[in-house]
């Protein structure tokens, strides 16, 4: 698998850092997410991205991208986590992307170059009220009309499809038995109905209801009628991955922000960060980080390398960077105390973004569920 | 060990059946409907309740007769408790009944007792508690505001944080350095602030439930009465800490966390994972099984501190830490149990439905809204009250000696 | 249900604590366990506690006992956990009295006087290979031969097997799917054989093999042939309690050894004592014990008082008191250092011991198991 | 983050084979047979077998080429403590390999290479860690242990604790004070004691497993050689700080981790509940799921730390200690599982069933005896090499700063 050298690599994650860390403020986050009547991203902010050539990064050449792997997709995660971008990278870049890059024909992947170029937001419409977790219960049916097909059923909720241009929808194509296909449809196309609410943690996101909704025979993914529930998996571990590295920034962050909050504070005459208990704290803080980067990044170049364990070891990184992320989350909340709890200040944000990326696609208890059925993949 | 004798007393059928009955005739079904889909209650509906109970003196029924109060033994105060969880009533307010009222009628003086306990005791006032301070959390007795005398008054100047419901308060009782020179706990005074006096800033903090329920409290040259000052000057970090050993049992509501475990039960039965519901699931059924062990384990724990608070007074500051400690533990455990199954419906808040009046569309169960406001609002049950770090800080020196 | 008052059980503690501190040293006890040769406990001292009425306290005043509660025995069980006696409390007091006081016959109750006098020693033995902690399986046949019963199966490892008097044997009566009773087996008997083997915590036990035992009509616990398997329940839930209670008196005994040796051991000049970290672990082993006195407690009175929920509590304390003495146990240890890695010193043997007091009858994910299967009983 | 690149070897599928085949030939019946029933090795067995290993140079493959290793990559490395521990091998030693061998060809002078790296490579020699005493356990640099300069010879008086197998050791690396005026890290050497030097006393310590494997030992006026010592006098805390961060990447031994996970695998299998087996309890095998998920992150972070061994010498004092950490949590976890599944045959421990020549009956699966000892054994996994609180606060202060 083509990647970037430790060098590239490199620079890729300094630069991310340096044009985050002068942009991408506190305040600046506020304002983006707060600003009335918005859609709870920037759309300047991704236009810079898309100029940075981060959108692209794991995208074919032929497509403006930089045919990176997975692993520099995740250094690129890892500084979204840590600044905690509100923008939709894992709808469009991570998901919605990689969809279309697995399952669309040679013409539905120029539509990756306009994700580069950040000109298409997407979302990634899979998951059903009543299944949970379930990554194969889909209930939706396309059923075939002329060369086209009608879409009926409910999506749960997904964060970004409030924004998304198109959505990529999962349906059982002829009927309720019919093998699984996927299916762009713009979110403005007649009988689409999005109920739109906020994320525990504020990103605005839909559950959409499909009531007959006419597609073209272009709209499905790929020719063939195959099912095509093995790039879905596929899809989402990718997910798992990239919620994954989004969370280890978002730890190292929470750590660096708790060490220096209990270096000023003071209390009983002496910086917080004096107290024995509270140092252990800090140091479990920082070991956990650092348990789920070391997993994350062996997932990661297992999936560059496609070696045969790639989709455990990914289940595995999930179980615990999760474990880690409610721990770390927790702890930073718990050692700013007030502080923490306040919505004014960064921390209680990333306690909340870290909350989600447990528990997208499935938390610890589910993989650890999975991986103890499926011990013979091992 | 196991030496003490906690009677089993099966004569409280007859007091359950009272309460049951009285919550069915006279909760009013605004409350009610608020309570069964977790909606915020307004300070008037809230205070219409609890007059309710004022009426017959259960607001302040653990009180001892004389000061007003109807005398319960423990059990009693824990099976009324547990019934008005029963019935959806809201929890008990405990600023007044449990943290002011015993301040006052332990230390206070007479005209003090007449003048504030029937309030309490009617649940026609709201109070709130003026401690923390930006640079006084964990240290408590750091504090800085100052009372100054100026013939019968304290001329109060300063600021409290994290006061939750000042917005509705109408008296606060609040800790002031009366002593600038002492060393730091011996210069702090116990005072009652009627909320309404001139100077008084309450700002709103929006936390991270997105709800307005804590504020900052600005004290710019407040006229407080010296005759408002409980018990002498300077003393008051002894009632502080008698108030707080109060508080931290009163952190622990356990009629709420039975509630809140079966708002759990009930998630777990409404959400469906491949088809079929939670509540099939092992995993998750283990964990509510080890959250009823903790449960129990907590209700044990409480007993015990009732019992002693019955003997001496008040709760063994040692013993009120560790159900400080293990009673906010028990408590975030299961909310978050509650978000892992939030989880698999998108993990969706929608905190506007907290509110009467919403009409929009509930993604997910309708106790959603409510399941994440309360984990949210709980992750500072480990802060508030004295952070668990500050309980153990106690038990190490107060009961091991270390 | 008679119990003493809070007074008597006042007395009753300190009695127990006055003469087991005084007697029953740490050295007495190496004496004890290690006596070459020897059955692994003091038949001295074994004398001794039915002289002082402990071995009698919840027995019946009619068989020389007290009439006390499980309360009181709750008393004494904590003190035989404080010093970690070696005597068979649990095999002959707790397990073996209950049994013959529940499923006995008239004339049967009567070697109870001799259980309260110390003069017999009894060991349950039910469990079976195969069964784990299963209470209702039960392979072993007792196959009527005239009047009498002959007995065949195995039996699982059970602590005092090897010095006691009468084995107490369930097993199948007539035929596999018979009636589970209750049989009175000497240990001498013909056909019975012993494989007597140390436990984790060096106390001899031994496991059973009935080969065609041959006992009498009067073996029989009671005279009726019904199923037994309810006396077994309270029998064992008997026994669960009691360990449980054992295991409060070891961890405040753990507890307070390990205060005082952090006390005492210097390191970075100063005792171990003042550091906030090590401060912390003692509170929580405190805060530990604690929560497992109070619902062992509770446990106990409900037992006394006969509630609708007793069993449950049982079953609750169990769970609550095994994670806590693992806790507790485990911390033991590690406070001390390499000091508890030694034989030679107590707290080694403490978190043996609390270690077989958790998993005695099932360890807490078992009864967490149990909790949630048969929550309809709460 | 995902910066450093770590190559996926496939060449290491020929190494692997040659060392599988290597154990199928080499590999004593008798080893062989005990390590499958988790018996003890004699001193002479253990020896016989690394005498093996060392006529490949494998017992010190990861050293430098130019000190007599073979260069071997982290992966390779890995690779081969997985064969060892997959063709049923004992764990490599490490005093030797890992603790005295690299500390004496990065630190010490050519006669004393020449004198000792052959002996450790060829696997001849029984070498022992002479750090801990009794009033020096967690704040090892209070270490009181004295050696005085006599002419050519030091001359060492004091007593060393928890000394692993001391009583089977031809040398051992001994930390000593020869300087009682300097402050506690700085007047201490580091110096290499022949075992058989009259004036040294062994005395064994029976452990909580019932075994001898640690013990004390004594100095009465015991002469070493001046030309023992490696390095500087009164540098030796620098020398042992880099071979605590080896010791503590090598307490973490990943191919006897994994035999472990085996281990208890094959005891859920054997054991039944209510006759079904174990292995089929969606409890047991969440737990199971749960520490491979603690494997696999020690195995990441291991990778990590040989890499950064290999880039700079020595592991990071920093990562190592997390990985000391983390590595003896996850050994602890796997054992304490191996002893819930033996609760089930009443907790038996036929301790004298780990040594040759028993004939008893065991009582549950073969290899009881086995988990209960390492269970034992491992509650100190958290002790040696620095205990996990040292070890916190090792990287509180080196890389948090605090």
């Amino acid at each position: 698998m083509p990647s970037l050298s430790s060098e590239e690599r490199q620079q890729l994650h300094d630069s991310l850092l340096e044009l985050l860390g002068d942009k991408y403020t506190f305040e600046q986050w506020k304002k983006i997410a707060r600003s009335p009547g918005g859609e709870g991203f920037g759309r300047a902010e991704w236009k810079e991205f898309a100029e940075m050539g981060w959108l692209g990064i794991a995208l074919p050449e032929e497509v403006g991208g930089s045919a990176g792997g997975l692993t520099e997709l995740g250094i690129i995660m890892a500084a979204v986590g840590r600044f905690i971008l509100l923008e939709p990278f894992l709808g469009t870049v991570v998901l919605g992307a990689s969809a279309i890059e697995k399952a669309g024909t040679e013409q539905q992947r120029q539509m990756l170059s306009e994700v580069a170029a950040g000109k298409l937001l997407l979302a990634f419409c899979h998951g059903e009220p009543g299944g949970g977790y379930a990554r194969d219960w889909v209930k939706t049916v396309a059923t075939r009309d002329g060369a086209g097909y009608v879409l009926t059923g409910e999506k749960g909720f997904a964060i970004g499809a409030h924004a998304a241009d198109q959505l990529i929808v999962s349906a059982r194509i002829g009927s309720e038995n019919g093998p699984v296909g996927l299916f762009l449809v713009p979110r403005s196309a007649a009988g689409v109905a999005l109920n739109q609410a906020p994320a525990l943690d504020g990103r605005p996101g839909a559950t959409v209801t499909l009531a007959g909704v006419k597609v073209g025979a272009d709209a499905k993914l790929g020719t063939s009628d195959s099912d095509r529930l093995g790039v879905i998996d596929e899809v989402i571990d990718r997910g798992v991955i990239m919620a994954c590295a989004e969370a280890v920034g978002a730890m190292a962050s929470v750590t660096d922000q708790t060490v220096e909050y209990l270096k000023t504070r003071q209390q009983f005459g002496q910086p917080l960060s004096k107290f024995q208990v509270l140092q252990h704290r800090l140091v479990d803080m920082s070991v956990s980080t650092e348990e789920a980067r070391a997993i994350v990044h062996a997932a990661l170049q297992a999936l560059d390398d496609k070696t045969r364990d790639a989709q455990r070891l990914v289940w595995m990184a999930k179980v615990k960077t999760a474990q880690c992320a409610r721990f770390v989350g927790g702890q930073g909340i718990q050692l700013h105390g007030g502080m923490g709890m306040t919505d004014e200040l960064s921390i209680g944000h990333y306690y909340k973004r870290l909350t989600m990326c447990e528990t997208l696609f499935g938390d610890s208890e589910w993989y650890l569920r999975q991986l103890s059925l499926r011990r013979d993949a091992a | 060990m196991f030496i003490r004798t906690v009677e089993h007393d099966t004569s409280l059928d007859k007091f359950r059946a009272e309460v049951r009955d009285f919550c069915e005739r006279e909760l009013p079904s605004v409350i009610r409907e608020k309570q069964k889909r977790g909606q915020h209650l307004e300070k008037h509906e809230y205070i219409s309740w609890l007059q309710r109970l004022g009426s017959r003196g259960w607001n302040t029924g653990k009180w001892p007769k004389e000061h007003g109060g109807l005398g319960w033994e423990p059990a009693q105060f824990l099976a009324f408790q547990e019934e008005l969880g029963r019935a959806g009533a809201p929890p008990l307010m405990s600023f007044g009944p449990t943290m002011a009222g015993p301040v006052i009628y332990t230390f206070g003086n007479e005209a003090q007792k007449r003048q504030h306990l029937p309030g309490i005791i009617k649940g026609d006032l709201w109070w709130c508690q003026g401690y923390s301070e930006p640079g006084a959390g964990s240290d408590l007795a750091a504090l800085k505001t100052r009372a100054d005398r100026d013939g019968d008054d304290y001329i109060v100047n300063g600021q409290k944080i994290w006061t939750s419901t000042a917005h509705w308060a109408d008296w606060m009782f609040a800790l002031v350095r009366t002593d600038q020179t002492a060393k730091k706990q011996e210069g702090i005074s116990f005072i009652l602030i009627d909320m309404k006096t001139p100077g008084i800033t309450v700002r709103p903090i929006i936390g991270i439930t997105l709800g307005h329920h804590l504020n900052e409290v600005f004290f710019d040259n407040v006229r407080v009465p010296i005759a408002n000052r409980i018990g002498e000057e300077n003393k008051g970090w002894t009632y502080a800490k008698f108030l707080l050993a109060n508080e931290r049992v009163g952190n622990v509501d356990v009629a709420k966390v039975e509630g809140n475990i079966e708002q759990i039960r009930q998630l777990m039965a409404e959400t469906r994972e491949a088809g079929k519901p939670l509540s099939d699931d092992p995993t998750f059924n283990r964990r509510l099984a080890e959250l009823e062990v903790g449960l129990a384990t907590v209700k044990a724990l409480m007993a015990d501190q009732l019992a002693a608070a019955r003997l001496s007074g008040a709760p063994s500051l040692m013993g009120a830490a560790a159900l400080k400690l293990r009673g906010t533990e028990l408590q975030q455990g299961i909310l978050q149990t509650g978000l892992d199954v939030l989880g698999r419906h998108g993990m969706v808040y929608q905190s506007d439905a907290l509110h009467a009046g919403w009409n929009g569309e509930m993604i997910g169960p309708e106790s959603s809204a409510d399941v994440i406001y309360e984990h949210l609002y709980r992750r500072a049950a480990t802060i508030y009250g004295g952070s668990s770090e500050v309980q153990k800080n106690i038990i190490a020196k107060g009961a091991l000696g270390l």
